[in-house]
């Protein structure tokens, strides 16, 4: 891009100035993390480490984690599978429709939250329950699956769209049967936007708060619903400021190499 | 794959290698392909010419398998193929864009249609060793096709099709991307690998010359039709159609008025550039030639050659080339008086 | 307390109470404020789950409600055996028939609960016990010492129109707390009519709207979790406004600002939780097994030291560990003291003020006020 | 004799409406009878009754709660303010978003450009709750913001910010992957053709990649338009449409559903209008 | 815009249009561009001509600012512009992929240049109109580029740059992507609108026969330097190193031992195809003429010509081309023995 000096400088000011406000905030989590005070006020009181270990030992806040991380695999694994069938469907396929599949995809992520919430709610209980299907990991799963599907989609789709059809062409044309050039070409090339769509859904689902309030049973606690619980218990603020420190961090790294391996080769520059 | 032998004999009885019968191909309401009737003989180099949109892609893919015919049928070395999948088809094809496997290396990606196949390892290795000797790449067997050239990736994805032992070969353009230079040398390599291994090779190509110098057999499409089909000296030098003469090479064409004046006759005719003689100005012309007078329009100089545009004084424009064998030649500056000569037997009446 | 007849909503549905406890089930499911049933997620220290689960076998599955409302709703989908209700939502699963009678005979710890907590409107119909109280706390008036002066004494001091902390009151964020604004009225405005804050006419409530409609605009914000209220007071953001003793507790072990809360002039509106059992529960016998097990004296004395709240049971003040002064603190013995508090109650159509008339503003009307305040 | 997946490859082959329904089937059974089955039974919720004391839903057919929604003032008061919200927190976005994305798609070098973009993502995880709280930290008396100059306090202002910076990265992404795709000599020929830097954005860049920012929008605008936990966070007393419904999900559930339709028929109305545009498909 | 007129003078005192000054492009490690010294002259038809790599599109991108230079200077029309971005240079440029703006007409695209630069309305209509005129796109100027054939779209991208009438043109290989009959025809076409504008044009190409037929002068290159300079007949007939013999025609080339045998001096030698005689069998050659002998390898026949590649007897092979004239002439059948013949002063010696 041809830019003046200016410009140039201007943009790289307003870049550093959109960082510093998306990380502003997290600094502060982390320093609360480690405030000696119980409460969020600012400017901190004292250095401690406690939290940390008072979080360490909770063992309420693993049970969610782990929890969160099943969820958030169910809802990737669901999602990756549909939402890759139908970027097939759409990116290869001509057919009468194909707009409203896109849009019926889109419908859960853009539709508020509690709406979707309230109506799996509803739904469930006029379904499940008299099938005498209570409320679980399940139901969450199913819950957060609906509006992740959209994200592997669209990941998916705008790699095939960017993939020429003779790479499958050539494979069939070597001999290869559907099955097998799905295996060796297709699957290889879209490799990258799986895992970007699929690191993208599971954030989501980490991430979803009501959704989950509506679909949760009463034995399931997510990590935000336990963030959330705890936001409202004495004392436990500064934990959920650990909780989320230590996810910033360890997020970072397979964000990252997602990255990574989701541009593909010789990708644009 | 089975053991079918058709498609290796040459003779006439043979079966096709490749057998299109009223194929007609329809996107939404346009005729990509239109009522073709065509057969291609095993073993030969068969060349498809004509524009850009006359349907030379489409009939390619009707054959690889990629696309069904609206109407017609495609035989293979006689058999009806025409409900086949591409993977079930005895015919491997070179692309435009060679569409060769970027995380695979050229090894693996001439190996493919073979292990797809589950042909055992030790003929696999024993093979892909041959094709890469073939295209002379076993140097580079161990690369990406990122890392290759543009003339490279073309060689790999020849050695790719060509290790399947295909019985027919499509090419699509395969040499379209590529600069003169290697164009001339991936030119000779192409023939040089159709004739050694016997395999049919049908070409698509937009570029005359090549079509004119590699080709056994060409057929020259537009609008989904084809126009004609001959050896490269029959098109050439006896076009069916204005079509056919404008398009491959310099038509030359007149018509009416301006062609009885010339020809003798009413009608569209035309003439070679390369059949003109200019001659000097006390020079007679032959007993069996037809003459014109006019005056230079134009002279381009092409290295080679130079090409001439004669305004002609009954009207008309036409261009003779002359080869530039000698540069002691009488100079035809632009704006002098020219007369022009070629013998009564290269005119040419077309139908049009 | 106002000690009113048990007067209920419309009468409850049939629903048939325990006669008798079978085998335990395996295990519970609990709907709770937090804070409430604590297994050690927090602290290992602070479980009193485990031990139950060691003693009866039953498994314990808690949901954390934030709301009465989400308990209430929680409660209607059938799934939990037992819930910790407050006054605002007892009355409307008694009439919903969601939960069912209790029979204290199958509760031992029931007798050593203070008798004031006993048979209330809140917690009984017609006579008939519905549940076990918990624990029972004010909502008092905090404010901050440093800002504040002189020392506020009336609950004036929030619905003064020109108060000079204007953006930095703050006030309870649910429709319980127009109760507050009608004992305030009830008590600074005997024209008003008003003799319990829970029996409001359509004419009164409107009074009570008005009055918190002119407080909001010297709102800070409503508070709805005390942990957002604690930081509130501490940050400089809250000088003034309803509380709970356990945050007024929190500020100051915190230290950062000096705080203090008392009960007003006017007295203060308060809640006294109770546990309930689901009318069609599942695990009956392990619900019963809780509901002793929370009320026993060490248990109840565990709990409210941990939440900040006067414990049920009269023998719990012996069996407070941490800290000598609790009892005094939280006024837990000091029955004259909660004659000044107005536990909440469920609004219904017939009037809780004993009056037996029928043109009180029920539940949902206050819950239609209170939107009205706040859109 | 081929084997029988090849065979049964042949046989798709030949079939491609079979083929098709293999490969649609699952997600649009999923979607209709999962998601669109849900949003009927709300619908259908919508024209119950609640008993107004015990929460109790009574099947009785009736259309007041839309009766209600429609003519009480107080539903319209919020949708508007919410609808203002959403679009605040949108155009904020847009604005922070392009030069943000225009820096790292276009002028970052290439190794740098994937820290930044690591950089934009990374707060995503950070979880929507603890960010939230993080903001009410820094917007109260006392907090950062106004240690650094000052703070705007809580209510319609404040809301707008913390979503704004919860969305954020939705925004950007996709811009960033639309102008990184932009080709090269488009820039070139504005360039060429005499455009500063600030013309070629406006004639060239933003008309191109529209669709992207659409994209954005459809998340950062919908997920305001729904939002009610921020607001409870920030808000100081204000209240936004998905308070309503909250508030009502639990006590009248016929209402709430009739509330949903509000912010539902707000949003399938914005992606029936940028549907065109190709954004859909930017997402 | 300045006003300022230089690059509007032919003669030769006047500051060249396009001037470059020990130009130097480094990417990373890879020298580009390396040392370029290069006159272009105000209204003449320049080509740049080499094979891919070869840093034609860098020279190009360096001259319209795209890319500043790692050392060196650029001036335009005797002004150093070095530092300039590409919006304050007086170039414009017709892109390889065209980069017409996809959102808007073609009428939209056309202006876009005046319009950025504040043109006022009236005049912008004016002068779009004339320039759809002169692409003869009149009709079509409310298309958007998706909707033109590969053709339209490179007469919009002329259009778009000479609406601006700049004193210089750039175009990189405009016509690459064009099929043979539609790119003969732009030929003509630029050439056309480069005598009737008096604009500069330097046009990148790989295409030997497009720089030879339109180009006044070429610069040739090699790895990033200019090999030679100098009208078509020039650089054609007296290549000065094997790189350009090699790259602008078939080179024919003989070094060391097999030179010796038939030029009669070592070192490397050339002779152009067309400049070489198949002799008869009885055909003397002439006294200025050196001459060889052989055997027939190959005959392929190419329509205007025929290529005929001889081995011969002393080594090395020589290709030898003959204009189809007439077809009676002496056939040469593969494997026949021939005597080639060529004016002595067409040897060409090449310093390596
Ligand atoms: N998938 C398709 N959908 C619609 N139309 C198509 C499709 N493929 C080809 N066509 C149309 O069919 C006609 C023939 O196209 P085809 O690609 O076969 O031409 P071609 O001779 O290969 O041209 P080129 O030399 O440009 O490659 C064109 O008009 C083209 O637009
Ligand atoms: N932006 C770049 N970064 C790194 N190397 C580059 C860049 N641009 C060009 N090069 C290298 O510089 C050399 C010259 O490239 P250039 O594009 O000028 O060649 P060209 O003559 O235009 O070739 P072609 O005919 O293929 O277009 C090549 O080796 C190329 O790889
Ligand atoms: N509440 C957390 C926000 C994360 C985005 N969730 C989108 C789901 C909308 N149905
Ligand atoms: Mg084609
Ligand atoms: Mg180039």
């Amino acid at each position: 891009m041809h830019l003046t000096r200016g410009a140039r400088l201007a943009l790289r000011l307003a870049t550093g100035l959109g960082l510093t406000v998306l990380y502003l905030p997290l600094l502060v989590v982390l320093v609360n993390s480690v405030n000696a005070s119980r409460s969020f006020a600012w400017p901190p009181t004292g250095f401690t480490l406690h939290w940390w270990a008072v979080a360490w030992q909770q063992p309420g806040l693993r049970a969610a984690l782990w929890t969160s991380v099943r969820a958030g695999l169910g809802a990737t694994a669901v999602a990756l599978l549909l939402g890759s069938m139908a970027a097939f469907a759409a990116t290869r396929y001509r057919f009468f429709g194909r707009q409203t599949v896109s849009f019926l995809l889109i419908l859960p992520i853009a539709l508020p939250g509690i709406v979707t919430g309230i109506a799996l709610n509803a739904a469930f209980r006029t379904v499940l329950t008299p099938l005498g299907i209570g409320f679980g990991l399940s139901t969450v799963i199913i819950g957060h699956a609906t509006f992740c599907i959209v994200v592997v989609f669209n990941n998916v789709s705008a790699r095939l769209r960017r993939l020429p059809a003779s790479g499958e062409e050539a494979s069939a044309d070597l001999g290869a049967h559907t099955f097998q050039t799905f295996w060796h070409v297709t699957l290889p090339a879209v490799r990258g936007a799986l895992l970007a769509g699929a690191l993208l859904a599971f954030a989501l689902s980490f991430d979803e708060i009501v959704v989950t309030t509506f679909t949760a049973g009463p034995g399931t606690q997510t990590l935000p619903l336990w963030i959330f619980d705890n936001l409202a218990r004495p004392n436990q603020g500064p934990v959920v400021n650990v909780v989320a420190s230590a996810l910033i961090v360890l997020a970072a790294l397979p964000v990252y190499l997602a990255h990574r391996m989701s541009a593909p080769a010789g990708g644009t520059g | 794959m089975t053991g079918d032998s058709t498609g290796d004999g040459t003779g006439d009885s043979a079966p096709a290698a490749v057998a299109l019968r009223a194929v007609t191909k329809v996107f939404g309401t346009a005729r990509a392909v239109d009522g073709v009737d065509l057969d291609i003989r095993a073993g030969e180099f068969f060349s498809m010419l004509g524009p850009s949109g006359s349907g030379k892609t489409t009939l390619l893919r009707l054959i690889a398998g990629f696309d069904q015919p609206s109407a017609g049928r495609v035989l293979l070395g006689g058999r009806d193929v025409t409900r086949l999948a591409p993977f079930d088809r005895q015919v491997n094809t070179v692309f435009q864009d060679y569409a060769l496997f970027p995380h695979l290396t050229v090894r693996r990606n001439i190996e493919y249609g073979l292990r797809v196949r589950r042909v055992p390892r030790p003929e696999r290795a024993a093979r892909v060793a041959e094709a890469l000797d073939t295209v002379r790449l076993a140097d580079l067997a161990d690369r990406r096709p990122a890392e290759l050239s543009g003339g490279q990736r073309q060689r790999v994805a020849v050695a790719r099709a060509l290790v399947n032992r295909p019985p027919v070969l499509l090419l699509d353009e395969p040499l379209g991307a590529l600069d003169l230079t290697l164009r001339l040398a991936m030119q000779l390599e192409l023939r040089r690998i159709q004739r050694t291994s016997g395999i049919t090779f049908v070409l698509v190509t937009h570029d005359q010359d090549e079509a004119l110098t590699m080709s056994d057999r060409i057929a020259v499409l537009n609008a989904g039709r084809i126009e004609q089909v001959g050896g490269p000296a029959e098109v050439y030098e006896h076009p069916a159609t204005p079509f056919v003469a404008g398009f491959v090479g310099t038509a030359n064409l007149l018509r009416g008025e301006q062609a009885a004046h010339v020809f003798g006759a009413p009608g569209s005719w035309a003439v070679r550039p390369e059949r003109i003689r200019l001659l000097r100005p006390d020079e007679a012309s032959g007993p069996q030639e037809l003459r014109a007078t006019g005056r230079i329009a134009d002279v381009v100089y092409a290295g080679p050659h130079s090409r001439f545009a004669v305004d002609l004084d009954t009207g008309g424009r036409l261009v003779a080339l002359r080869q530039n064998l000698d540069d002691t030649g009488p100079a035809h500056p632009v704006g002098s008086s020219v007369t022009l000569a070629w013998r009564r037997d290269h005119s040419i009446a077309l139908r049009d | 307390a106002d000690g009113g007849t048990a007067a209920a909503g419309a009468s409850p549905p049939p629903v048939p109470t325990q006669r008798s406890l079978g085998p335990n089930e395996g295990s519970v499911n609990i709907v709770a404020w937090a804070g409430y049933v604590e297994y050690g997620q927090d602290s290992r220290s602070v479980d009193w789950v485990t031990p139950f689960t060691r003693q009866t076998g039953c498994k314990v599955n808690v949901k954390v409600a934030g709301t009465s409302d989400e308990m209430v709703a929680l409660m209607k989908t059938g799934q939990y055996d037992t819930v910790s209700a407050s006054g605002d939502a007892t009355l409307r699963l008694i009439a919903g028939g969601d939960v069912a009678p209790v029979n204290t005979d199958l509760v031992p710890n029931y007798a050593a609960v203070y008798p004031s907590l006993k048979l209330q409107p809140w917690n009984s119909v017609h006579g008939v016990p519905y549940g076990i109280p918990h624990g029972r706390g004010a909502n008092l008036l905090m404010y901050n010492e440093a800002k504040v002066s002189p020392a506020p004494t009336s609950w004036g001091a929030v619905f003064d129109p020109h108060t000079p902390y204007a953006g930095h009151l703050t006030a309870y964020d649910n429709p319980i707390y127009l109760a507050d604004a009608a004992l305030y009225l009830m008590k600074t405005q005997p024209s008003s009519g008003i003799r319990d804050p829970y029996a409001l006419t359509p004419a009164q409530l409107a009074q009570a709207v008005a009055l918190l409609k002119g407080q909001k605009k010297n709102l800070s914000s409503y508070w709805s979790d005390y942990t957002k209220a604690q930081s509130s007071f501490d940050s400089g953001d809250y000088w003034l406004g309803t509380t709970w003793e356990v945050i007024q507790q929190a500020v100051a072990a915190d230290g950062k600002v000096r705080t203090a809360a008392v009960l007003p002039a006017e007295g203060a509106t308060g809640w006294s939780d109770t546990w309930m059992v689901a009318a069609h529960a599942q695990h009956p016998d392990c619900a019963y097994a809780w509901l002793n097990y929370i009320v026993s004296p060490t248990v109840n004395a565990q709990v409210a030291e941990y939440f900040g709240e006067a414990p049920a049971n009269s023998h719990a003040c012996s069996a407070i560990k941490d800290n000598p002064d609790f009892c005094a603190q939280y006024h837990a013995t000091d029955e004259s003291w909660w004659q000044n508090v107005h536990y909440w109650n469920t609004p219904t159509k017939q009037c809780l003020d004993g009056s037996g008339r029928d043109d009180c503003t029920d539940y949902a009307q206050w819950v239609s006020a209170w939107n009205g305040i706040k859109s | 004799m081929p084997s029988p997946v090849r065979r049964l490859a042949g046989a798709l082959h030949r079939r491609p409406g079979l083929r098709l329904t293999a490969l649609l089937g699952a997600p649009l059974a999923w979607l209709t009878v999962a998601y669109l089955g849900s949003l009927a039974v709300l619908l259908l919720s919508a024209f119950w009754t609640t008993d107004e004391f015990t929460s109790s839903v009574e099947h009785v057919w009736n259309t007041d709660n839309f009766t209600r929604v429609a003519t009480d003032p107080l539903y319209r008061t919020v949708a508007l303010r919410t609808f203002g919200i959403a679009v605040g927190v949108t155009a904020v976005d847009a604005v922070l978003a392009v030069p943000m994305a225009l820096y790292l798609a276009r002028i970052a070098r290439p190794g740098s450009r994937r820290l930044l973009l690591v950089a934009v993502t990374t707060p995503l995880w950070a979880g929507y709750l603890v960010k939230a709280y993080a903001w009410w930290v820094m917007l109260s008396h006392g907090g950062v913001l106004d240690w650094l100059g000052g703070t705007p306090g809580f209510g319609v202002p404040a809301v707008v910010i913390t979503l704004a910076y919860l969305w954020l990265p939705y925004m950007v992404l996709p811009l960033h992957a639309a102008l990184s795709h932009l080709p090269d000599s488009y820039l070139d020929a504005a360039a060429d053709l005499g455009a500063r830097p600030w013309t070629a954005l406006r004639t060239v860049v933003l008309p191109l990649v529209t669709p992207a920012l659409l994209a954005g929008s459809v998340l950062t605008f919908s997920l305001s338009l729904g939002d009610y936990l921020t607001v409870q966070i920030v808000g100081g007393t204000t209240q936004m449409i998905g308070n309503v419904i909250a508030d009502n999900v639990t006590l009248d559930l016929p209402l709430a559903a009739a509330v949903s339709c509000v912010p539902a028929l707000i949003v399938v109305g914005y992606l029936l209008a940028v549907r065109r545009t190709g954004a859909l498909e930017s997402l």
